[in-house]
């Protein structure tokens, strides 16, 4: 019998490291790290750009329990390179999603990474194709394949569309979820059509709260630890598939969203025609009163 | 080689293929006769949320078709479109949904090829070329995740210095010869020899898991990879073992 | 017989000039330049209204387009130089002599025209020593101004921005000077008079607000644990035996940690109500828990701060605040009030040699005192006592009479001793020194000097400087919290140890502060939303601030 | 990266039992410090990579302070460091014996 001590730490998500997110989420002393630090397999890239290199090379993979379910975990750490994929930050990922295949165990995947580190961009590009691929392996065997935003480097680039290919994606305010960032869109845009530097565009833009509005992630939480363990327990009772039906429901979603919204300038225009009252007032709301307000999002229930 | 001439080498024995600014799709007639869909983005133009849903809507129909025909993703794009409404409307969404279509396709029983014959970059490469189950190119390809002098910009280091440490390793500086010794490309083409036959040749290749980090380590370019995502599963698969027996 | 209306004279004949570009009043924009050029002479002594917050933005403009061949040789008499318009009147050379207060943003540019010979240096002020050289040697011909509103008579409405324009316009008009005031808008009746319309004489509509630079804003995200500790060493080890009620304290992240941590770790030291009551201090952002919690009983300012002019005027019985309900700034009361009626000043610097001197002056850069040297520095016209004054003053001449013994204020200088780019913040010579001998200026750029700062607070330790009775006492405390640059290396540590069983030199274990609970969870906000939440949504941050 | 190895006796042993611990991470202005209860109780290695040249002095100071101060005895520890200052590298390096010292769970 396995026993469930749920862990009470309070934590703010966006500030806590890789390590702090998984002691908090996972039931309390029940993670065991694959390949941790003491082995040393750091980036053999870095070092021809004489740059400092972390002994986990910026991600932890292991398998903990999660009130008492046992679940595979992987957690970017933001703060060192920006938590960017290279050979081995992706490669340690890219394993633990083929061992939930074989092992018919659910991935929890903490995102928190600015995409492909360009140090290792080749070998960082392909991991990101590599476990896009791996994850829709798992996932058309039954399995769940959760996806948790909210960290200091956001979802980024090629971690965007690995998150994009999760079951379920659970996300905070801090969290963003885009593809290219807000100084690369001023770079090739200008800086009329994207001024990285207006904080409240780009979260307005690519924030969790916008996304969780236009059924870009399934569950909004509280940047708190605790929060994100109890979506995180949520998310894997679902039981997600990967079909044709699936797609094809994700396609009519998609397109829909673009009818609706595509001639939108601005988040604002889109949460007006989501029908919401007061639209510039959004950011500003407590989780509460955003999630009563959010009461007409679109979802991807059964469309991701 | 022109797209024109690509396809005529590929086709000889007919296809029916349109073409927007961006995009190309239809079908063509392999040498046994067997019909093989083709899609793909073209021109060297960015992939954006528009072009992306219209491309993942054409696959969802190849696979509801249910006649399990290879899919043939023609390649030469910029990156993903780097505009304010792409990411408004979750550009991240659309590129992997369209990856996922062909990821599904092939587990449906599409074969997938790639063919990368011009430029492609970051997501847009990542949601067609790298979406496919094997990846094919002509020489003259032009991978990258980014440009030297982007790359310049962003490392803080000068394009001669990158250029120099592009030397000694492939692992980082765009280029074809680069993503072939990293696994990402299975083979290079012969552009003077006929295109059908070596179509068929790939399309003969057993059906099988993800070999490119398996590529990388034998070719050099990514010695590491392979061997650590197999210390994973079986550490992942010794403590599965341990709490079923423990 | 002497004409002694001379001055009135020439006024009237300067406004009989500019009244040709004006209606009223009321100057249009199009006209600005040939208005200015119509009321300012070769020469002048010209106030352009800015400091470290708001600014004459449009005048600042319409004065640096103007031609040196019409205007020229100007004497420029400003608080602040902060825009790159300040400092192209000089490049143009409309203007050739410069006494000013604070250049923040422009301190290297400013620095670099003064070595190269384009501004003539007068010195480098203190606002309320500026402002009190406004009235006698000085005042300015004409005083460019910036203001919210305006009715057709001049009447201003300065908002809660108000600062330093009533010392500005006191000094330039009542002694036959022209005022001209940039305002967003003419309105037919101001929300209040902050400044009675006889004494303004013309009137720009700029149809935008002037600029104002979110100063006093410091995000609680980017507080490190090193902060943190120097935080709970000044209030478990300085506010708390001082019994600090009345203070003032500067920008920067250290005083931040301090504001952030009085409703968590200040509470449980049961310090509430007992220090921090009273404040000369603009409205920080990082206030709102102490001031949502109950600690503060009242909070003049010297200026307001982006954002937080709902949250002002909410709340009243905190602030001072008009008839219309807005903030009531006025920097050279508060100013003063810093100088007279605060017993403690605690505030970060970039510099502090081994006699305690301080600075945040490096070899390239100029960015002037503004009000820092006259909060830090121990006020001589004090007569009133307190406790934390007497106690001061007895430390520091433990065996004089007690009735005739002068208290101190608590000048306390925090930071950590590395700073940013890992440069140290002991040095065994300020670079003002250098400063001032490559621009042969008189006195070296010194924010506070030795004989007023009475603390120096790091992660390493307080430094009583009250307490040491020696030139080479003073070295070796300042030494004793110097951690690992090659000033703290240098120690004798005997001596070091010495001055730490006399309690000089106070350790975080001495004070019962365990370094490892240094912890960010002990900050009442840890971000800016926050503190936005914490308002109850009064709090509006600028864009920049924002991460949601 | 400028790498420099201290080997230093240690006046007390560090307590618990764990065989590991790691705090912070490698950002500018931070390091990672790996704790590995590896050697002889009187014993203490330290082996930096650094990205801030020309410190040597200093962490040679940190350093003795730490293994003389806190009980440092039979680790090893190895740093990676993206130039933190020294008030930084002490503080991980107490949180580094403070973790290793935690019971086990």
């Amino acid at each position: 019998m396995s026993q469930v001590a749920a862990n009470t730490v309070s934590l703010s998500w966006y500030e806590a490291s890789a390590r702090q997110r998984i002691d908090a989420l996972v039931d309390a002393g029940s993670f065991s790290e694959f390949i941790g630090p003491e082995l040393r397999e750091i980036s053999p890239h870095l070092s021809i750009f004489d740059l400092p290199e972390q002994f986990d090379d910026g991600i932890v993979v292991g398998r903990g329990r999660l009130d008492g379910t046992p679940v595979l975990i992987a957690a970017q750490e933001g703060r060192f390179m920006g938590g960017a994929f290279g050979e081995v930050h992706g490669a340690k990922l890219t394993g633990l999603l083929r061992a939930a295949h074989a092992l018919k165990e659910d991935v929890l995947i903490l995102f928190d990474t600015g995409g492909v580190r360009l140090q290792e961009a080749n070998a960082g590009e392909l991991a990101i194709a590599e476990i896009m691929r791996a994850v829709i392996e798992a996932r058309r065997a039954g399995i769940n394949v959760v996806g948790l935003i909210g960290g200091r480097a956001g979802c980024y680039g090629g971690g965007s569309l690995i998150a994009g290919t999760c079951s379920r994606l659970i996300i905070s305010e801090q969290g963003r979820l885009s593809v290219s960032g807000p100084e690369v869109i001023e770079t090739n845009r200008g800086i009329e059509e994207f001024d990285s530097r207006d904080r409240a565009l780009v979260w307005r833009t690519m924030g969790g709260k916008h996304r969780y509005l236009i059924g870009a992630a399934d569950v909004f939480v509280d940047d708190e630890a605790l929060a994100f363990r109890r979506a995180a327990i949520d998310a894997l009772k679902m039981h997600g598939r990967c079909d044709v039906a699936v797609l094809e429901a994700e396609q009519a979603r998609l397109a829909r969203r673009l009818q609706r919204f595509g001639e939108a300038e601005d988040a604002v225009e889109i949460w007006q025609t989501l029908g919401i009252g007061s639209p510039t007032d959004l950011p500003a709301l407590p989780t509460g009163a955003f999630l009563r307000a959010a009461n007409d999002r679109e979802t991807a229930d059964d469309a991701r | 080689m022109t797209l024109d001439e690509i396809l005529a080498s590929l086709f000889p024995n007919g296809r029916k293929l349109e073409t927007t600014d961006t995009t190309i799709a239809g079908q063509a007639i392999l040498p046994d006769g067997r019909p093989i869909h083709v899609l793909g983005v073209i021109k060297g133009q960015p992939l954006g949320v528009d072009e992306a849903i219209t491309l993942a809507g054409r696959v969802i129909e190849i696979v509801k078709s249910g006649d399990r025909a290879p899919i043939l993703i023609l390649v030469d794009s910029a990156s993903q479109r780097m505009s304010k409404r792409d990411e408004l409307l979750g550009l991240s969404e659309y590129l992997s949904h369209l990856a996922k279509a062909l990821l599904l396709a092939e587990a449906e029983g599409h074969r997938t090829i790639g063919l990368l014959y011009g430029g492609s970059a970051a997501g847009a490469f990542i949601a067609t070329a790298l979406a496919a189950a094997t990846l094919v190119a002509l020489p003259g390809a032009q991978p990258a995740v980014m440009d030297l002098p982007s790359m310049a910009r962003v490392t803080k280091l000068s394009i001669d210095v990158l250029k120099a440490k592009a030397e000694a390793t492939p692992v980082f500086a765009p280029g074809l010869d680069n993503m072939v010794l990293s696994g990402g490309i299975h083979v290079v083409w012969d552009e003077t020899a006929p295109l059908a036959p070596q179509l068929a040749a790939v399309l003969q290749r057993p059906r099988g898991q993800d070999e490119r980090s398996r590529l990388g380590a034998e070719r050099g370019g990514r010695r590491k990879a392979a061997e650590i995502a197999d210390r994973v599963i079986a550490l992942a698969a010794a403590a599965h073992g341990r709490a079923q027996h423990g | 017989m002497s004409d002694w209306g001379m001055q009135k004279a020439a006024l009237g004949e300067r406004l009989a000039a500019g009244r040709q570009h004006a209606k009223g009043k009321v100057v249009p924009t199009p006209s600005l330049g040939a208005f200015l050029k119509a009321v300012i002479r070769s020469g002048d002594r010209v106030c352009l209204e800015g400091d470290n917050q708001k600014q004459a933005d449009i005048l600042a403009s319409a004065l640096a387009s103007l031609e040196p061949g019409d205007v020229r040789d100007l004497h420029m008499v400003q608080s602040g130089v902060v825009l790159s318009a300040h400092l192209d009147i000089f490049e143009k050379g409309i203007a050739r002599r410069l006494d000013f207060s604070y250049s923040g943003p422009q301190s290297a540019r400013i620095a670099r025209m003064l070595f190269g010979g384009k501004i003539e240096l007068g010195a480098v002020h203190t606002y309320l020593e500026l402002f009190a050289r406004y009235f006698i040697d000085l005042t300015p011909n004409v005083a460019l101004i910036a203001a919210v509103s305006a009715d057709k008579d001049g009447n201003l409405y300065t908002g809660p921005n108000t600062e330093d324009t009533p010392t500005v316009v006191e000094a330039t008009s009542y002694k036959n000077g022209v005022v001209v005031a940039q305002v967003t808008e003419i309105v037919d009746k101001v929300p209040r008079v902050d400044i009675p319309g006889d004494l303004v004489h013309f009137v720009v509509e700029a149809n935008r607000p002037f600029y104002v630079e979110p100063l006093f804003t410091r995000d609680p995200a980017a507080i490190t644990e090193t902060q943190i500790l120097t935080a709970m060493l000044a209030i478990k080890g300085i506010y708390a035996p001082y019994g600090v009620r009345r203070l003032n304290h500067g920008i920067g992240f250290n005083t931040a940690a301090i504001e952030l941590l009085l409703p968590t770790y200040g509470e449980k030291l049961g310090l509430k109500g007992k220090v921090c009551t009273h404040f000369a201090l603009n409205p920080h952002p990082t206030m709102i828990p102490a001031i949502e919690s109950g600690w503060v009983e009242q909070i003049h300012c010297f200026g307001s701060e982006v954002g937080m002019e709902d949250y002002v005027a909410a709340r009243s019985d905190v602030f001072f605040t008009g008839p219309d309900g807005s903030l009531r700034s006025n920097r050279a009361f508060c100013q003063t009030a810093g100088l007279y009626a605060c017993d403690m000043f605690i505030g970060s610097t970039l510099q502090i040699d081994l006699e305690g001197h301080s600075s945040t002056v490096t070899t390239s850069r100029i960015a002037g005192f503004g009000g820092a040297p006259n909060m830090g520095s121990d006020p001589r016209g004090r007569r009133h006592p307190s406790e934390p004054w007497l106690k001061a003053g007895a430390e520091a001449a433990p065996g004089t009479n007690a009735a005739l013994r002068r208290g101190r204020k608590l000048v306390v200088q925090i930071g950590e001793t590395f700073g940013e780019r890992n440069t140290p913040l002991f040095v065994e010579r300020l670079d003002a020194l250098e400063l001032a001998r490559k621009l042969d200026l008189d006195l070296a750029p010194v924010m506070v000097y030795s004989d007023d700062v009475t603390h120096i607070v790091t992660e390493e330790g307080i430094a009583n400087l009250l307490m040491c009775r020696s030139k080479d006492e003073r070295e070796q405390a300042i030494r004793g919290v110097a951690g690992y640059t090659d000033i703290g290396r240098a120690r004798d540590a005997k001596l070091v140890e010495q001055l730490r069983q006399r309690g000089v030199i106070q350790r975080p274990e001495d004070l019962g502060i365990d370094p490892l609970d240094a912890d960010r969870n002990l900050l009442a906000a840890r971000s800016i939303k926050d503190l936005m939440l914490a308002s109850g949504g009064l709090y509006r941050p600028p864009s920049r601030f924002r991460n949601w | 990266m400028e790498k420099l190895s201290f080997r230093l006796a240690a006046p007390r042993s560090a307590g618990g039992t764990r065989a590991q611990a790691i705090v912070g991470v490698v950002a500018s202005g931070n390091l990672e410090v790996l704790l590995e209860r590896s050697l002889p109780p009187d014993i203490c290695t330290i082996d930096i990579a650094t990205a801030a040249h020309g410190f040597g002095m200093v962490w040679d100071a940190v350093v003795r302070d730490f293994a003389a101060r806190r009980s440092a005895g039979g680790l090893r520890i190895s740093i990676n460091d993206g130039g933190a200052r020294p008030d930084t590298v002490a503080l991980r390096l107490a949180q580094g014996v403070r973790k290793i010292e935690e019971p086990e769970r």
